[in-house]
């Protein structure tokens, strides 16, 4: 600390220029309410002198009877910045969306000024409300207030995450089903999975309305579940029509961008070979006027993605091809207990399910949640004679 | 199962998916038909109904202190009702019936220091971690970089003068909380020094064998030093993943003068047109230089500007690459190609030029 | 390096490459202009010089005996100066300079069952191996099934009527010898169960370090069988490759009731479009079924049958099953999709559909 | 053995009719000039019958100072059929590009008359002349004789295996090297390394005249030298309007056929931007009149196929992207000789040179032969951060 009383942060203030919006501002701001914020700046601003983060290893704090939901903190120079010794996030379950009235945002502000720093992130990148820095003894009856306004805490540790889901329906009119609504029963369906770490590894699990996937869970869901249509894209030829008068080269832009090459275009028809699409979604986003998926919709459910740590990144891959919107719920709950049951039974100590995958066989892991194999799942056969004969089949 | 005090509430749930929704969303739930974009960061969705929704989309540090959320707040009950929401990518989103708001919320908006944009072929907000502001595992800071980098792209935030959209991402190590691992152009804060160890600690603070389960390449051995039970490492087996920090704290990576940052690029998440890829080294390292990285801010500049100048319409940085190849792409940046690009992990010979297939 | 009686001739290499050329390659070497197709089996290079060089290419059962090949030395005295070449995929090659021959060659050729052809985009002969003739490793014949399938697809070399060029190849063993891993159409001779461990000779015939290491799996581990040193295979981890049977003769894997066949197909050698591929599983398992294979000889007709309806002009089989998919592949085919399909080999993860395109 | 001292061989008789040439007629026909002939058709019949083959392990069987060319071959019911107790296979190296003249072919008939069985396969798939049985007294004789006429043995075991070419400039006009000359040279430079195994296993070398490879050296052999061009494609645009008058669709089968998309077709002129050309001769190969390989010809050298035993089967990669014609020589003996030098060093028993490429990593290997990375090399740069920064780099 500064003689003052007021730290001095050379470097960090140099962040307060330009034309983004800058967190040393937001960090300043919240001094006003949290003295703690100086103590923040104050070792951000001695992590920038010595290019070095000044945190250690989190410890297990958290609320009564949850396991999860809070990211303890401790800084290495508590000497130097007493008010910042402690400094944990707590992770509120964020509502679907991301959908907040003016109301509801205040009460989350006042309740963090009251037991926090004053200092958020909206949203952690898995999608929770995050309070930014407080201490042990606060976290308790700041669950409490959290509780007693609707809120609860959000997923940590070897537990299901907090689902998140795209807007979808409530704004988007690309929707294949209702992924806030799903995101919310799902989330509720596994409320003790959530709070109370019982797997190897974490489970992440998002919804995106259609194959565009605004939530990336395909990259960062052990559970993707992307929205899709069966039947044929539905098509407004005077929209076309009106496209092409502004001046759209549909040819170029559309035609030639169509990963299936089942787009023709005559100069003044337009002419999906249904059958061939692929369901990328780009020409309809090209011309969301005089294009939209079909009418027979539902989800394709992927499986596996992840991060590098440790055994190198995975994407999420096909699962179940199509699940009908009217029996999606019931089939992700049957299928999401089926698979925890198996990674719980085979997965190793922080083996995420995609890992177990890998190293079990996708045709075993289908066997253990009793799917049938189908060519969908795979973008080709094995190109290697490796073939584990089972000998059931051998004389 | 846990038993709870009574008057205990637990397990309640978030609030319920629909109960902050404006009366417009609620009227047309599902009922949307199509939507227009009307200028950056402010477009509207049209219902079956014919209602008309606009939505108008301001950047965030997502670092954000009460303050500036009650004034989101106040701004809201102003000009949208009290609705508003954050996007996927950490914007603030107001939720507006009446068209006639969309400028004066502008104007204030930008006035206090919110730009408006990040929609269509726009880079949007940067999707990023905790660094050095609340990290104990951090090769860099991860807001700073944010920061700067987004002051020198911010009018591509607010124009959309784009190919295609351009997605950002920064992780400040490995576990890549930001999930850069497909994003067009991924910053990364990477380690070069294998883990010290802090034979001292080690025994008390660390299971022995998870520790030595934890690496990926089995560089850690069981040694016991001055009669502890304790492990070392085998430097040259040593990729600087972190893992073993993870699970020991006994094992930090940290190191001012060998930290810093890599730059990939060429991912996308999207199904559009191409399926969805990883991103690919770019840039092995790049000093950590704080406050305002340069070194790092320009390389991202620079690879944009290309980008910008080189790519067709809707082609996303990934399907542009790949277009011209990889050749053309280190010759068009200027970036150098080093040994290090070439993959060593597990399926590093599928990533070998297998065919004749020569540009020259 | 060797001593050799000064006498004995060593090392002196093939005949120096231009000795057996004919006259009109001498003078035009490397001076040839284009070519042309005269009729399935016929084309005609022609040189800068003009001069047009007439090649006429007739089938080969790759086995033959020496009175074959002296009619063929016979044939080519009379109709090509005594000029002749084999090809790579082991057909006879005659090398005419008189177009007024060709018509009378190939009468002699086909009269004596030596069917003209396999140029373009027709089946060119069956790249194979030894099986039953020759090979101790073999889980079936060679030369057998490709006589019962060439005879079947005959007419597809004398024709040239496909949409690109197919080439079947076939291989008794996982050695693949025939190097089938890159053909439109691969037939693989497969084992389905462990090696016999032959206890008695073993320790005298094999080293054991050697025949443990050979074990891609690892499933065969040291055991001391009635005091003899020997080893045993668990099972579970055998996949049947039969590297531990190289290396080791005690441990064969021949088992007439389990040996089979198993059909591969989309691979490709050359970079014309697209570039080289492997081929890919099929069908993992066909009978035993000498003389004539006709369960293999039908799934390969049948294949050949829907590719030629289905597939564009110039696409191999393995770039039309890329257009349209493997699930419309198996369609169309009427093969069953089993787990066997599904990679569980060391880049297993790369196969799997890692995106939502998909076709219903 | 049959009483009648003709062995019945009702299963192999089937394979006599059809339309395509019958080996069965081919070991019939030369039972005329040898015996052996009638026990091998007797094993295979019983291998038909029993479905397995009759033969065991080859024992080391060979010629004098020779480590290879000969493939030991033993029945295993002996007892039953005498003359193929043994029946070993003499490899003899082709002549480049599979050329004969009759007086050549009726020369090497007289010998395995004289020698073996009478039974050949022309040819192997690694190329050689294949003399299909004989026995163990009859090979130093039978390769004297074969050296007197100009005939030297091919390769087997851990060696250099007979090196093979297309027909290359012989007969085809897009050969943009010698590869019969070039395959000649190589063969006779390392006649040492193909006759006495000095390696950890075998190592085959190809050479293809262009990229469609009609000796499928990407696939088959560990070093692949293929030609190619660096300047533009040859176009004679009369030829190219002759070809479309003829029907050919040039927009269809080949523009939008071309993987570089770099072709474009206004129904009258044919543009290719040859800057974008992969020198994939699609093009080429469908309008041979009119298009030609560019006249700055040389080869890619491409490291590493080879069959799936044991580690999964590879493709060649690329190792030099260009070599000029006139520098291909040096530049493969220079390059083939640090490669043998690195594989003998480090490569283990039975690993093929692109198995140690896969182990080593590619970055170290060209390290040890003294190659710069060149992104040319790769399909892609990697996607894991797992970097190995060398130590002198970082402080
Ligand atoms: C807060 C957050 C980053 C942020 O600033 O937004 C975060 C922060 C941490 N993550 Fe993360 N992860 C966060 C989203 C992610 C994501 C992105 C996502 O969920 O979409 C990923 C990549 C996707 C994935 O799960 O694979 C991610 C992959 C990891 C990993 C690597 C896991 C893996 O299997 O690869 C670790 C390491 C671990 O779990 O031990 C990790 C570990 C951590 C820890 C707990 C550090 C540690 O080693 O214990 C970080 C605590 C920082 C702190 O002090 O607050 N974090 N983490 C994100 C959670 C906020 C929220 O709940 O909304
Ligand atoms: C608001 C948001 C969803 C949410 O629940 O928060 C959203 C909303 C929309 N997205 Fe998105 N996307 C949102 C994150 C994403 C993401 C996820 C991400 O970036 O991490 C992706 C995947 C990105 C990727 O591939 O790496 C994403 C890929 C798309 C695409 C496909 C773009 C492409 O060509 O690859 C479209 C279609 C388009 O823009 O033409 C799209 C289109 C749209 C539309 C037009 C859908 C609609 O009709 O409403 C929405 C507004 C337009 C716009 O330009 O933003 N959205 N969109 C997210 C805004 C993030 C932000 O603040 O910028
Ligand atoms: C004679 C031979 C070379 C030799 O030294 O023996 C040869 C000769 C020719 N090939 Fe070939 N190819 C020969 C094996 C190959 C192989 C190797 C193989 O099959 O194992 C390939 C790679 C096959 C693959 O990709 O799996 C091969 C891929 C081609 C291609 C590319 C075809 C494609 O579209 O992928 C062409 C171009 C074409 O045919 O249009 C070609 C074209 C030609 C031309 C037209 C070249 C020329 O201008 O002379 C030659 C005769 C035409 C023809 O249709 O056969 N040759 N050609 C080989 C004849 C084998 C046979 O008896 O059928
Ligand atoms: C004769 C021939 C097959 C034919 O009928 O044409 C052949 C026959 C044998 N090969 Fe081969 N290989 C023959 C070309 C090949 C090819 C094709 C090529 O060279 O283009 C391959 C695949 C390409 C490659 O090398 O990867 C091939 C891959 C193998 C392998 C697996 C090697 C590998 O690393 O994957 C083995 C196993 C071994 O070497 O122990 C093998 C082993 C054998 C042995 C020696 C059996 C053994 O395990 O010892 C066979 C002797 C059969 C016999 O009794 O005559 N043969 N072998 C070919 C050599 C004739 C010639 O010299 O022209
Ligand atoms: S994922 Fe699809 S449905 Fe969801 S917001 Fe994005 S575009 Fe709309
Ligand atoms: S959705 Fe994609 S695949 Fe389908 S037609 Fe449109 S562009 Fe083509
Ligand atoms: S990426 Fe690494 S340093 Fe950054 S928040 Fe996540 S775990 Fe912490
Ligand atoms: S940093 Fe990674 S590679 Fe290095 S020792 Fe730790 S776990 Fe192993
Ligand atoms: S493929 Fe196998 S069985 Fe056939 S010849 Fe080669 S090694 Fe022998
Ligand atoms: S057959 Fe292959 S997998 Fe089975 S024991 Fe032998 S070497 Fe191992
Ligand atoms: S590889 Fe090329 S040069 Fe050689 S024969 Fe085939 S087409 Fe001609
Ligand atoms: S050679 Fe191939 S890539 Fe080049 S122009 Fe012709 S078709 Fe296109």
């Amino acid at each position: 600390m500064a003689e003052d009383g007021k730290v001095k942060t050379p470097l960090l203030d140099q962040l307060e220029s330009g034309p983004w919006p800058s967190f040393v501002t937001e960090i300043k701001k919240a001094r006003a309410s949290s003295p703690v914020c100086d103590d923040l700046l104050g070792q951000l601003e001695l992590s920038y002198e010595e290019k070095r983060g000044h945190w250690k290893h989190g410890g297990i704090v958290g609320v009564l009877g949850y396991g999860g939901g809070v990211i303890g903190r401790y800084s290495d120079v508590p000497e130097k910045f007493p008010n910042v010794a402690h400094f944990h996030t707590m992770r509120v379950n964020m509502p679907a969306g991301w959908f907040y009235t003016s109301d509801a945002l205040r009460t989350l502000c006042d309740i963090w000024e009251r037991y926090g720093s004053g200092l958020t992130n909206m949203h952690g990148s898995t999608g929770d409300i995050i309070f930014l820095g407080t201490t042990t003894d606060k976290l308790e009856p700041c669950f409490q207030e959290l509780a007693r306004n609707g809120f609860d805490l959000g997923g940590s540790g070897s537990a299901m995450r907090t689902p998140s889901a795209c807007v979808g329906q409530a704004r988007c009119e690309w929707a294949c089903y209702d992924t806030m609504q799903m995101c919310d029963r799902i989330t509720r369906e596994f409320q003790d999975e959530l709070h109370r770490p019982p797997f190897p590894y974490k489970f992440k699990i998002k919804f995106a309305g259609c194959p565009n996937d605004c939530v990336a869970s395909i990259a960062r869901a052990d559970l993707s579940v992307i929205g899709t249509w069966k039947d044929d894209i539905r098509q407004d030829d005077a929209a076309v029509a009106e496209y092409a008068a502004q001046g759209l080269d549909i040819q170029k832009d559309v035609c030639e961008r169509c990963p299936a090459k089942c787009m023709s275009w005559d100069g003044r028809r337009l002419t999906i070979q249904n059958s061939e699409c692929v369901r990328c979604m780009h020409c309809i986003n090209v011309m969301p006027k005089a294009l939209r998926p079909g009418k027979e919709r539902g989800a394709v459910v992927l499986i596996g993605s992840k991060a590098p740590i440790v055994q190198g990144a995975l994407l999420s891959s096909v699962l179940i091809p199509f699940v009908p919107e009217e029996e999606l719920y019931d089939t992700l709950v049957e299928l999401i207990r089926r698979v925890w049951e198996f990674w719980d039974e085979y997965g190793m100590n922080r083996e995420r399910v995609g890992e177990l995958i890998q190293r079990v066989g996708m045709a075993n892991f289908l066997d253990a949640i009793g799917l049938d194999p189908q060519p969908e799942m795979i973008s080709a056969p094995r190109d290697n004679p490796y073939i584990f004969f089972q000998s059931e089949e051998s004389k | 199962m846990s038993q709870q005090p009574t008057k205990r509430i637990t397990d309640i749930g978030p609030p319920p998916y629909d109960k902050f929704l404006p009366p417009i969303i609620k009227r047309n739930y599902g009922q949307w038909k199509y939507h227009e974009r009307i200028a950056p960061g402010v477009f509207c969705h049209v219902a079956e109904s014919g209602e008309r929704l606009y939505t108008v989309r301001a950047a965030s540090p997502r670092l954000l202190s009460v303050q500036t959320l009650r004034w989101f707040a106040a701004l809201a009950d102003k000009y949208s009702g009290g609705h508003l929401r954050f996007t996927s990518r950490n914007n603030v989103e107001f939720l507006l019936e009446d068209r006639a708001n969309i400028e004066p919320l502008k104007k204030e908006l930008e006035a206090a220091g919110f730009p408006v944009g990040g929609t269509n072929n726009a880079i949007s907000n940067i999707v990023h971690t905790q660094g050095w502001v609340h990290c104990h595992s951090s090769a860099t800071d991860a807001s700073g970089i944010v920061k700067a980098v987004m002051d020198a792209l911010c009018h591509h935030f607010t124009e959309e003068k784009l190919p295609a959209k351009l997605r950002i991402a920064l992780a400040c190590c490995l576990n890549m909380c930001g999930a850069v691992h497909c994003s067009d152009i991924a910053i990364l804060g990477v380690h070069r020094k294998p883990p010290k160890i802090l034979h001292d600690i080690l025994p008390k603070v660390c299971e022995l064998p998870t520790l030595i389960a934890s690496c990926p390449t089995g560089a850690i051995r069981p040694k016991t030093v001055d009669g502890k039970q304790s492990v070392e490492v085998v430097e040259a087996q040593c990729m600087f993943c972190g893992n073993c920090y993870t699970v020991c704290p006994a094992m930090p990576l940290n190191d001012p003068d060998n930290d810093g940052l890599s730059i990939w690029v060429g991912g996308k998440v999207s199904n559009a047109r191409s399926a969805p890829k990883f991103s690919k080294l770019a840039i092995p390292f790049l000093p950590n230089n704080p406050p305002r990285w340069p070194e790092v801010v320009n390389a991202v500049v620079n690879i944009v500007d290309v980008y910008a100048r080189h790519a067709r319409k809707y082609e996303r940085m990934g399907e542009w690459i790949e277009r011209i190849g990889w050749p053309r792409f280190f010759k068009l940046t200027g970036i150098e190609f080093t040994r290090y690009h070439i993959d060593d992990f597990k399926h590093a010979g599928l990533t070998y030029a297998r065919s004749a297939h020569i540009r020259y």
